[in-house]
């Protein structure tokens, strides 16, 4: 299951040594008499992104809990940067499936939050905010309350919250799944944007093939439950290919189906 | 709950209140609180006099006639109120009061309107449950999904079909949680009446005992009464979660 | 359209005090007085201060009982929500209390703390305190769950996302437990005053009814009617103002 | 048809002889039924609103301002009222100032304080108001007040309990009601028959009872709603009756004429009847037919 | 905008001459002061299915409610089957987006409910749901909940009660929305199947592009609010290649991205 270090050098634009970001080693998972995983291993590069797919309830958000701290895993161990992980920290960030908004509190407030549980100044942190705000193109919305946007716009709010705590790990669970594929599809392409600007590493959970090789720097393809990682693809070739083209990108269009085939076992 | 690993059930820390109680009693702490024992083997004692069985009648039958009423009437009542705007904009300030006032201020009208006997204590029960009954299936007739509604009419679903087989089973859920905190309502309806008109069923019975000191028929009675409340609205509560399980669903 | 619906509730006020009006002139009682000899009363009893002494007298206890029925109550709702422990411990008393008749412990209540304020107060809060405690702690138990996944996530303290999401989110049914608990008050003072010693409009509604001036019982009887619900109308005014527009539903926001 | 009796409180030792009474009523042919009421005051309005027929109660301030022609017919019992102080005060004199406990506003304890007042020349403090003789006796032990008026079961009861903490201050006689039959007159005038029989059965139980109090118990029927009282309360029958009987709680003729003069000059002092007690007529609160009756049958 | 014959014969198997089955002419429709459609005009060719493609809010549901009889047009006519509609028929059913089961009745009942409310006989009408439970592949589940399904298995019933009645125009809102991506994909196999089998007319809505090329033999692409019909699309060719090669076939690529163009123009 390790990654060979010479595929990510050819990756790795900034010449820095190949580092694993986040590495899950042999993890279980039990929910009363339900195994959700069972003795995962996986690692994250740094400053890429990894999506995990895999068939409904076969462990995805289980797994990104447990990298966040927010699960205490059965058995097995999470580290990150070297260190084990014993609870949330500020080297992670999490951006919820159901975006986990405080209704009460307005776009700025919500965008701020994670400062200010982590005790920064007002001023500071709504400069912060304001400029993640503008970042995820929702200017002008900052006194709005949640109830007032639509569903994609709240999803970006959960994002520019993640991204205003500068955290190195982003963990995001189906963080697309709540737009419509018009927009979705802006919203890939603004997160491809955001992966080649910020250095960090993305760890991505989606249900949609497509989805996750356009974006993805590697794959991880899920087993049903008690989930084991069942693959791992690297679409490679594809980051130097002209984006707009991509969707018909023969290579593109192989891994598509190669997934497709290896899931399609799982579905009836 | 969890002790080593053995989950505790629900209402066991009742009997550690129960224990807790005996030992206060036995301090002779006061003589207004005796031993738990005390108080059952009284319980034992009056449970079969005539005088207890027909306390227990009387007020059995008032709370069962209001309760009756308060559902007959508030049910229907409720229905209407979700569906015409004109009735709704009519009776809702009304029964916004009413669910929000003092009721037993206004018990002293009801005895001159409706009497003293056991037909104003009827009522006054009725009161005490209706409102909430009304205001519940008002709220699950006007929360019911739209596309439910939309889906009988596409398949020609007549006004009656649609009111018999979607409407009634779709606000099920609120209409028995309505009928629920109806009938907590109601017991507490039943005793306020029977100590504030005339002093009949367990009001005349905590009435004397608490007049002539006896405390342990005072607590065998009161406990009674609680257990019965009790288990009425345990009972109706698990009735509501057999239809709870459509309700998040809808 | 406001006048619509003003238009209505002035129009089923009318019908409402008409029919009064009608049944006190048949007369169906001797016992049972017009709606205006009512009012009439009402405003006598205004213009002499009686009534607002009388309101004082039954306040008193009602907003000390709620008062500490508030922060008792929010106080161990929150703590039978967030710590299993009290759960198992304290709701069932609260589940008893909230399903039984409390009414029947008054004349137990005035053995142990006597005639004075303190039974009183303390009728009003048995009353009350059930349903804001019960509502609380369901609230709390059902904060959403990625809501406080959420602040975990962003490092927060167990103090901050009690104080930062827990009550927030619990708010709307706090309130909702509040204004019944209020509303069970009222019921309690007036059981209080009917039942224990007769101050305030339960004095001017049981004096007056044994000297046979059944308009001034009946307009005493309006007036507390009239200020429950103008005292609830404030409280949610209160809620209004506080949470704004800004609820419009839960998790599913 | 069945006579409706509204009672003013719930069965309890101090309707063992009412209802002795109703029993050889209705031995005599009386078909009667009874509900009751929470206090006085709704049994009254019962009467009035013509949902009962025969009430318990002293609604002389009912009668005089209420159009309804209510009557009188029989007195149950006395205003025999205690003071009862702690050991602080000894006579009625040293009240002067002192909060008391009463029943009811108008009620009777409170035209008692009234006439105390007057005749004596003092002004009581606040007046706090404790319905239930056996509630202000828990309020004055537990020292929640200093001084009260109570009646006189109560009076025997805390003095054999707590004698040495309270005193019973001497006051002087009073004739006047405490509890009294009333009826509508139009319903008295339809239904002779029925009055007449149900005055015959109290005079004689009253007057049974005045000869030897433990007829009470004896005559209780076992299956009845006195009969039916906790063990307790029935063992303490013979006693109470007893007490009562010395204490002359009971006339042995039903009040009458002697009663009414004493009760318009009390009521009216007491504040609850207005006008000169001179000019007021009994007759239009009492009827006395019914009594004259009974006592002429029984013999004086 | 009418339909040019020649077109469709190219596609109409039976040889029978080629119909409308449903026709909407100018038909609007504003709510207070929302207007949602302006004078839309569109006909569906009997047998066949199409799509309605096009930007969140912009009336493909208020279209679809106005053929089904569930709302009046403000202005305009529909006609089915040459007769005008004033109200529901048994000559279309409707699948709706959220199933609409009744939560209290089992498959069984639910599948049957269109029947029951047409006053079929009760072992007829029973008869008829099984036939229908077991086309959608749910034998077995006749006496579950809908709440002790998945949701990929409601939508199933949802479809097996409007195919129940035998109508011949069925109405589908963004059927497939709630369903994850591997389901949906075997979703989208099923209904082909069902339009070669069953001689029936479909209207389809939904969000997916490739969805919609995929399943269609006519696309509609509506306009932003006030919708009006902007581009018809008919990816002929595609019905007669084969269905596993069909997401590489370049002529399936063509019209997305010119389905995608057309659109992107609408999005922000
Ligand atoms: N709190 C819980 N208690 C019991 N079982 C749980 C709990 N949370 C998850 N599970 C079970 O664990 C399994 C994995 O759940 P998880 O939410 O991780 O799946 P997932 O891959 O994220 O699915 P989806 O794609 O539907 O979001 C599921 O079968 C689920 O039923
Ligand atoms: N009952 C209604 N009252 C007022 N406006 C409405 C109503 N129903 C729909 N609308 C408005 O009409 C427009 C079209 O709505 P419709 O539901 O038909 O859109 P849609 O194309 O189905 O959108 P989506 O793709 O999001 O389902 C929307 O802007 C909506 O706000
Ligand atoms: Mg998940
Ligand atoms: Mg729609």
């Amino acid at each position: 299951m390790a990654m060979p270090q010479t595929d990510l050098s050819l990756v790795e634009t900034a010449g820095a040594a190949p580092q694993m970001a986040v590495r899950v080693r042999g993890v279980s998972k039990t929910y009363g008499s339900v195994e959700a995983l069972r003795n995962l291993s996986l690692d994250f590069p740094r400053g890429q992104l990894t999506s995990l797919l895999g068939p409904s309830g076969c462990g995805k958000t289980t797994l990104l809990k447990i990298i966040a701290g927010l699960l205490e895993p059965t058995a097995g161990e999470v580290e990150v940067n070297g260190h084990p992980v014993t609870g949330p920290g500020p080297d992670r960030a999490f951006v919820f499936q159901d975006f986990a908004l405080l209704p009460w509190a307005t776009v700025l407030r919500n965008v701020a939050f994670g400062l200010e549980l982590r005790g920064v100044a007002r001023s500071e942190r709504e400069a912060i905010a304001e400029k993640y705000i503008a970042k995820v193109g929702l200017s002008g919305f900052e006194k709005s309350y949640p109830h007032e946007l639509s569903g994609g716009m709240r999803q970006r709010v959960g994002l520019a919250r993640a991204l205003a705590v500068d955290a190195e790990v982003l963990l995001m669970d189906e963080p697309f799944s709540a737009v419509d594929e018009q927009t979705r599809r802006k919203f890939q392409e603004d997160l491809l944007e955001l992966v080649a600007q910020e250095r960090k590493t993305f760890i991505f959970v989606t249900h949609s093939i497509e989805e996750a090789v356009y974006v993805s720097d590697q794959i991880a393809i899920l087993l049903p439950r008690p989930s084991r990682v069942s693959e791992i693809i690297r679409p490679e070739g594809l980051r130097t290919k002209d984006v707009a083209n991509i969707r018909r990108d023969s290579e593109y269009l192989d891994i598509v189906d190669r997934i497709w085939a290896s899931l399609r076992s799982y579905v009836e | 709950m969890k002790i080593f690993g053995v989950r505790l059930p629900g209402m066991s820390s009742l009997i550690l209140w129960g224990l807790l109680w005996e030992l206060v009693g036995r301090t002779g702490f006061s003589f207004f609180l005796p031993p738990l024992s005390e108080v059952i083997a009284t319980l034992y004692e009056i449970i079969g006099t005539a005088a207890f069985q027909k306390a227990l009648f009387e007020t059995a039958y008032a709370f069962l006639a209001g309760v009756f009423f308060a559902v007959v009437i508030g049910i229907p009542v409720g229905i209407l109120m979700g569906k015409s705007r004109l009735i709704d904009e009519l009776l809702l300030p009304w029964v916004n009061i009413f669910l929000s006032a003092p009721l037993t201020a206004l018990v002293p009208v009801l005895m001159v309107l409706f009497g003293f006997g056991m037909k104003a204590i009827v009522i006054t029960t009725t009161l005490f449950a209706i409102w909430i009954i009304i205001l519940n299936a008002r709220a699950g007739v006007q929360g019911i999904n739209r596309s439910l509604v939309e889906m009988a009419r596409s398949f020609g679903a007549r006004p009656w079909d649609a009111f018999t087989k979607v409407y009634f089973w779709a606000a099920l859920p609120e209409i028995l949680g309505g009928v629920r905190i109806g009938v907590i309502r109601a017991v507490k309806g039943v005793i306020i009446g029977q100590l504030l008109i005339s002093i009949v069923g367990f009001g005349a019975l905590f009435e004397l005992y608490s007049a002539n000191f006896l405390m342990a028929h005072f607590w065998a009675v009161l406990i009674v009464l609680f257990a019965l409340a009790f288990t009425l609205a345990e009972f109706l509560a698990w009735l509501e979660r057999k239809v709870a399980y459509y309700a998040a669903a809808r | 359209m406001p006048e619509r619906s003003l238009v209505l509730k002035l129009l089923s006020a009318a019908i409402v005090f008409g029919a009064w009006e009608i049944a006190g002139r048949i007369p169906v009682s001797y016992a049972f007085p017009t709606f205006l000899d009512s009012m009439a009363a009402l405003f006598a009893m205004l213009a002499d201060g009686a009534l607002l002494t009388a309101f004082a007298d039954t306040l008193r206890p009602l907003v000390i009982g709620v008062a500490i029925s508030a922060v008792l109550g929010i106080a161990i709702g929150l703590a039978i929500g967030l710590s299993g422990w009290f759960d198992w411990l304290f709701s069932p008393i609260f589940i008893v209390m909230q399903a039984a008749p409390l009414a029947a412990l008054i004349p137990l209540l005035v053995m142990v703390y006597g005639i004075g304020l303190t039974s009183k107060v303390f009728v009003v809060c048995i009353m009350a305190m059930p349903v804001i405690v019960l509502n609380t702690a369901g609230a709390v138990r059902n904060t959403p769950a990625s809501l406080t996944e959420m602040g975990r996530a962003f490092l927060g303290t167990r103090r901050d996302i009690i104080l930062k999401i827990v009550l927030p989110a619990a708010s709307p049914l706090i309130f909702s437990g509040l204004r019944l608990g209020t509303s069970a008050g009222f019921i309690g003072a007036i059981l209080a005053e009917l039942k224990i010693t007769p101050t305030g409009v339960g004095d001017i509604i049981t004096y007056s009814r044994s000297i046979a001036d059944y308009p001034s019982m009946y307009a005493a009887i309006f007036s507390i009617i009239l200020l429950a619900v103008l005292f609830l109308n404030v409280l949610e005014m209160i809620e209004r103002a506080l949470f704004g527009g800004r609820f419009r539903g839960h998790a599913s926001d | 048809e069945k006579v409706r009796i509204a009672l003013a409180e719930t069965p309890s030792d101090e309707l063992a002889a009412f209802f002795v009474a109703l029993d050889r009523a209705r031995k005599m042919g009386l078909d009667y039924e009874w509900t009751a009421f929470s206090d006085e005051e709704l049994a009254i309005q019962a009467v009035l609103s013509g949902q009962m027929d025969i009430g318990f109660g002293t609604p002389y301030a009912v009668m005089q301002r209420s159009k309804a022609p209510i009557r009188i017919i029989f007195q149950i019992s006395k205003l025999k009222f205690f003071p009862v102080t702690t050991k602080k005060y000894s006579r009625l004199e040293d009240l002067d100032g002192v909060p008391i406990l009463l029943h009811s506003r108008g009620g009777g304890t409170d035209s008692i304080a009234n006439v105390i007042e007057e005749r004596v020349g003092i002004k009581f403090g606040k007046r706090s108001y404790v319905p239930g003789s056996a509630n202000r006796v828990v309020a004055l032990v537990a020292g929640q007040a200093e001084a009260t008026i109570i009646d006189l079961a109560n009076k025997n009861k805390l003095m054999r309990e707590h004698g040495d903490k309270f005193n019973v201050l001497p006051m002087f006689d009073v004739e006047a009601s405490d509890e009294a039959l009333f009826a509508n007159l139009n319903w008295i005038r339809e239904n002779e028959e029925a009055v007449n029989i149900l005055v015959e059965a109290l005079l004689s139980v009253w007057r049974d009872m005045n000869e030897d109090p433990t007829i009470i118990s004896r005559e209780t029927d076992p299956n009845g709603p006195i009969g039916q009282l906790p063990k307790e309360i029935l063992d303490n029958l013979d006693n109470f009756y007893r007490e009562a009987v010395e204490g002359g709680l009971y006339d042995r003729d039903g009040g009458g004429r002697k009663a009414a003069m004493a009760d318009m000059e009390w009521y009216s002092k007491a504040g609850q009847l207005e006008g000169d007690p001179a000019t007021l007529d009994i007759n239009d609160f009492w009827y006395f037919a019914p009594l004259d009756r009974a006592i002429e049958k029984l013999g004086k």
